[in-house]
């Protein structure tokens, strides 16, 4: 494996992984409602370019697409009608702090020491992914398209379902009580 | 520490072509934009019997520097408790998002950025759809009540008009096959038919949506509307402005390219396999020869001497682009030996490509900039009732329409050219649907024409 | 929307109340260009106060002349020659058809349409430039004169005015084409504004703004002033009193006065321009009211004299002012984008509301 | 060669700020997007696994998890509108009555 490549894939890695994290803390952490959107975006478009590293870019433009395009348009949306004055000037932060505190570090021990303790077990390591080069690996959007419409047909219907009834709530929701 | 630079050595020498190109579009982009602007100035002078911008350069050829420098020196006006982060962010993202476009399109079968990535158009519209947030946070930020409204009408309409224009991707992408552009053009290459033609209906939508999608002619209501006055651009000036400014025409730019990769093919000589009529490649020289001659008689014309000098560079450069185009036409002429002739062959694909790329994308924004001029402006709602409930339900009908045609086609396994007999009656029944839809749309006005015209916030 | 608005033709500030896009209520607050004409009048002699008028309803001066020296005519129990007449008629015609260009321009314009002001503003040109061969100036003419005209009709007069209506008749085929089928523009005006007729007759509105509702009412055909009588011509009559019908309604008036040009420059009767008036008017005592039909409607001038040089008061009932009632009544129940088109339609000019 | 551990940690990571972002946050939207966060979080480990072992199913599953977070997110956002229209407030605190 030409070591440029496997150079290349953890600086991206590094890279999108850093702007992740750091964009998610300031999301929850950030008083004014429209900066965190806008540092959620970041998020998004960070995961978006870490699925591209997992060659995986079909996931990445639908990521674009439909998360990034879609649903924080509608977030950004609803942030404008919901006039935020009002909103900022209410404190921001529950007084729960130390309740969540005690959840994430039970969380990240818990995880921590699988993850460790696969290390340690024998003969099997941690998994390595495979960095292969674009060409070698079969057409990606061929080849979710294949198993979507071949494998999972029945999921694809129900998730069509789930959307039309996500639909008909929302726009019932937002009618004016006339 | 060796490893890392021998690796970015590595890397630079595998990745200049991009990066190079990418340079070029950023760098060129201005320039292009200010002199598309130019175009569209002189346009509307001329059809409004008048001259337009004649006073800086030969005929207002230097008009789009003065207006870059003017914009440049411009004095930049914050309001005060605007926002400063979100300020500075908004006109960046969308110049952002339309750049990153550009990089996706094949503008020549050499000439692409991003190296023929297998989700081409996807790519491209994606990207294009952040330019959605360049709009609503602009607005946002000039905490103006009216750059407010302005901007989430445009973001409204650009959402609605996405749809619109993705179900008419879809059409085109049916033929297609790929979602890679220079595999798109290939397809139309080998089916020796433009995908334009034998989807028409979804040709037509894809129009109608890019025009509202870019907020031009007649669906550019927001930054037009009398009381919003410049909609979510208002409180922009300078240098902030002119990005908001580049964003849109270069948005423009990358709707139009997609437009004839997908719908009349790319790079593509009108008759590319007919081989009688190569002649047709011989018309860009003559075409460029004939706008340096125009520019050579003038010169004498021009009062300034400077002038003169100018228009004697632009006939010279005109001369030159043509002696380009020429050769490789010249190159593959039977008189000149075969081993030539095959060298040509790339190069001459390059170039010719090129040419009749720009060429249809530039009519392609001529046809955007007819439209501003001649016909009024709708109102809001207007607007989103055509999108809703014209253009959408029409373009998924098309979808399914073609689908069919489609199968009905490998069916009696009819090739390229005699697709056309299975598109034509798909796109006649999209006709007939799409009048039934505007009878339905005239039965229910008139039931509401006692009451006035349905509020959209209602 | 404030005073200093791009779209209201001139200082006009529209307080709006609205439901989310929708106009509930309006009121117009005027009063921005009050000059304080009419008392003017009173200080000033009559021949001295002639070029105030044209201040007024600038767009259309010369018909504000007509009428303002009709009135003292009137007063005077004095007839202005046959020529003075023609001619007057001919050059209020013109005037016309100016004022109607400058509306279509700017009302098409407010609705996006770029192309046809430019196409008016040339046509209009024309017609200045046929106003400042006659009387040296374009806008506020003073092109008449109490008892007739100052000015003998300059020799180029007939073919100028002739040339212009010949290549008028395409113009207006041009500004139809553009606009009249245009999906957009019927969207845009069709049932927008509806004023019905009843309602137009209560307001007291007059001119195209009545007409389009269905009411056939045309000075110059019921009370015939300067040489009308002599020619024929058409009064356009709209039907659902809409912004589209006020649009044919005026399209059709362009055409009907270019018309009347046509017929009066045919036989221009020679003879005196101005009638026997004495330096120094004194007028008996007494009050006359009389009306013309200006471009925007009904204007009339309510004069009453004491036999002194100067008038004892100057009434002037501009149509701009009266029309302006029923901006309320049109905008309620439609969007603000309307609003703009019905300030347009209504036609109306600061000057001659605020006086 | 990049073992699946740094993507696991990633998600675990971003998984972490999302359930934080919910607890502690006031302000309804702010909690809708840290849910948002959440599912990424999911997508990254499941985009990786399916990396690691060569098979679509994982990329697939993760496109569903992106159109029902779609989903959640419009009718989440519409029951904020409706929310909002009637009580004039976005903080979650004040959301205790069922019927009002």
């Amino acid at each position: 494996m030409p070591l440029r490549i496997l150079m290349l894939d953890q600086v991206i890695f590094y890279f999108f992984a850093a702007i992740a994290v750091v964009s998610a803390i300031l999301t929850v952490t950030r008083r004014n409602v429209v900066h965190s959107a806008i540092f959620l975006i970041t998020a998004l478009l960070a995961t978006a370019g870490i699925f591209l590293q997992l060659r995986a870019e079909f996931l990445f433009i639908v990521q674009i697409i439909l998360y990034v395009g879609g649903i924080m348009v509608l977030f950004v949306f609803v942030i404008m009608l919901v006039n935020l004055d009002v909103a900022v000037r209410q404190l921001q932060f529950a007084r729960q702090k130390w309740v969540a505190m005690l959840i994430s570090l039970a969380l990240a021990a818990q995880v921590g020491l699988m993850l460790w303790s696969t290390g340690k077990m024998p003969g099997q390591g941690m998994p390595v992914l495979v960095a292969a080069p674009v060409d070698k690996l079969p057409p990606n959007s061929e080849a979710v398209a294949r198993s979507l419409f071949e494998s999972y047909l029945l999921p694809f219907e129900i998730a069509s379902v789930l959307l039309l009834v996500a639909m008909i709530g929302a726009v019932v929701m937002a009618k004016k009580r006339a | 520490m060796q490893g890392l630079t021998q690796a970015t050595l590595e890397f630079v020498n595998q990745y200049w072509a991009p990066l190079v190109c990418g340079l070029a579009i950023v760098a060129v982009l201005p320039l292009i934009v200010g002199y598309v602007v130019l175009v569209e100035r002189k346009l509307m002078a001329d059809m409004q019997a008048r001259l337009g911008p004649m006073r800086v350069g030969p005929h207002g050829l230097l008009q789009p520097i003065a207006d870059a420098v003017k914009l440049l020196i411009k004095e930049d006006i914050i309001p005060d408790d605007a926002d400063k982060l979100v300020f500075w962010l908004a006109p960046v993202l969308s110049v952002g998002a339309a750049l990153l476009a550009m990089a996706g399109l094949a503008i020549g079968p050499a000439f692409q950025i991003a190296k023929d990535i297998n989700i081409g158009i996807l790519f491209v519209v994606g990207v294009s759809a952040l330019g959605i947030f360049g709009i609503v946070l602009g607005g946002w930020a000039s905490n103006s009540h009216y750059s407010l409204m302005g901007a989430l009408r445009s973001s409204a309409q650009l959402v609605s008009y996405e749809t619109a224009a993705g179900m008419a991707l879809v059409c085109g992408l049916l033929f297609a096959g790929t979602l890679n552009m220079t595999s798109i053009v290939q397809a139309q290459h080998e089916q020796g038919m433009w995908f334009g033609l034998l989807a028409p209906v979804a040709f037509f939508v894809y129009l109608v949506a890019s025009i509202a999608e870019t907020n031009r002619a007649p669906f550019d209501l927001p930054e037009a509307e009398s009381e919003l006055v410049a909609g979510y651009m208002t409180e922009f000036s300078g240098f902030r402005w002119s990005l908001y400014f580049l964003a849109e025409y270069t948005n423009m730019i990358v709707v139009a390219s997609v437009a004839t990769t997908l719908f009349l093919g790319g790079w593509l000589r009108p008759f590319p396999r007919t081989h009688w009529l190569d002649f047709i490649d011989f018309l860009p020289p003559l075409l460029l020869v004939a706008i340096g001659v125009y520019c050579l008689m003038r010169t004498p014309k021009q009062p300034a001497r400077v002038q003169q000098l100018f228009m004697l560079a632009v006939a010279g450069l005109c001369f030159t682009v043509a002696v380009v185009l020429a050769a490789p036409v010249l190159l593959r002429t039977p008189f000149v030996n075969p081993l030539l002739a095959s060298a040509a062959k790339p190069f001459y694909e390059g170039i010719h490509g090129g040419f009749w790329f720009i060429f249809k994308v530039s009519a392609y924004l001529y046809f955007f900039m007819w439209l501003r001029f001649t016909i009024p402006r709708y109102r809001f709602d207007q607007l989103m009732r055509l999108g809703w409930h014209f253009l959408i339900p029409l373009s998924i009908i098309n979808v399914l329409l073609i689908g069919i045609a489609m199968i009905a086609g490998s069916y009696l396994h009819l090739e390229g050219g005699w697709l056309l007999l299975a598109t034509i009656p798909a796109s006649i029944i999209a006709l007939i649907v799409a009048l039934f839809i505007l009878a339905m749309e005239q039965k229910s006005e008139r039931q509401q024409a006692g009451g006035a015209a349905p509020d959209p916030y209602a | 929307m404030g005073p200093q608005h791009p779209s209201t033709h001139g200082v006009l500030r529209v307080k709006l109340k609205l439901d989310g896009e929708r106009v509930i209520g309006s009121e117009c607050m005027i009063g921005y260009l009050h000059r304080g004409v009419e008392k003017i009048a009173e200080h000033r002699s009559y021949q001295q106060f002639a070029p105030y008028v044209d201040r007024m309803d600038y767009v259309a001066a010369v018909s504000n002349g007509l009428g303002y020296c009709e009135a003292i005519e009137k007063l005077l129990m004095v007839e202005a020659p046959p020529r003075a007449r023609v001619i007057r008629t001919i050059l209020t015609e013109l005037q016309r058809i100016a004022s109607h260009l400058l509306w279509l321009g700017t009302h098409a314009l407010d609705i996006g349409a770029l192309t046809p002001l430019f196409y008016c503003f040339r046509e209009r040109e024309e017609i200045l430039k046929i106003f400042e061969k006659y009387c040296g100036a374009r806008l506020t003419t003073h092109a008449f004169r109490i008892g007739g005209l100052q000015y003998e009709a300059y020799d180029t007069l007939e073919k100028d005015v002739e040339r212009f209506c010949k290549a008028f008749e395409s113009r207006i085929g041009d500004y139809e084409e553009l606009l009249t089928q245009n999906r957009i523009w019927l969207g845009r005006t069709k049932g927008v504004g509806i004023l019905k007729a009843a309602d137009a007759i209560a307001i007291g509105a007059t001119g195209p703004v009545l007409r389009a509702s269905g009411v056939k009412w045309d000075i110059r055909k019921a009370m015939p002033y300067a040489a009308y009588d002599q020619y024929k011509f058409e009064i356009p009559v709209g039907t659902t009193g809409d912004t589209y019908d006020r649009y044919l309604v005026r399209m059709e008036e362009m055409r009907q006065s270019r018309l009347i040009c046509l017929q009066a420059i045919e036989n221009i009767p020679a003879g005196p321009i101005m009638a026997k008036v004495g330096k120094v008017l004194k007028p008996p005592p007494g009050e006359v009211y009389h009306a013309i039909e200006a471009p925007k409607g009904e204007l009339g001038y309510y004069v009453i004299s004491d036999g002194t040089v100067q008038p004892y008061r100057v009434r002037i009932r501009p149509p701009s002012f009266v029309n302006l009632q029923a901006f309320d009544q049109m905008a309620r129940g439609h969007l603000v984008a309307d609003v703009v088109a019905i300030i347009g339609t209504l036609d109306i000019v600061l000057g001659e509301v605020d006086r | 060669m990049l073992p699946i551990g740094h993507y696991l940690f990633l998600g675990l990571a971003l998984f972490i700020v999302g359930v934080i972002g919910v607890v502690t946050r006031r302000n309804v939207i702010v909690v809708l997007m840290s849910i948002e966060l959440i599912l990424n979080a999911v997508n990254i480990n499941l985009v990786a696994f399916s990396r690691l072992y060569g098979d679509v199913a994982g990329q697939v599953f993760a496109l569903f998890i992106i159109a029902d977070a779609a989903a959640e997110a419009a009718v989440g956002l519409g029951i904020i509108i409706a929310f909002f229209r009637n009580r004039e407030t976005v903080l979650a605190d004040e959301m205790d009555l069922l019927k009002w």
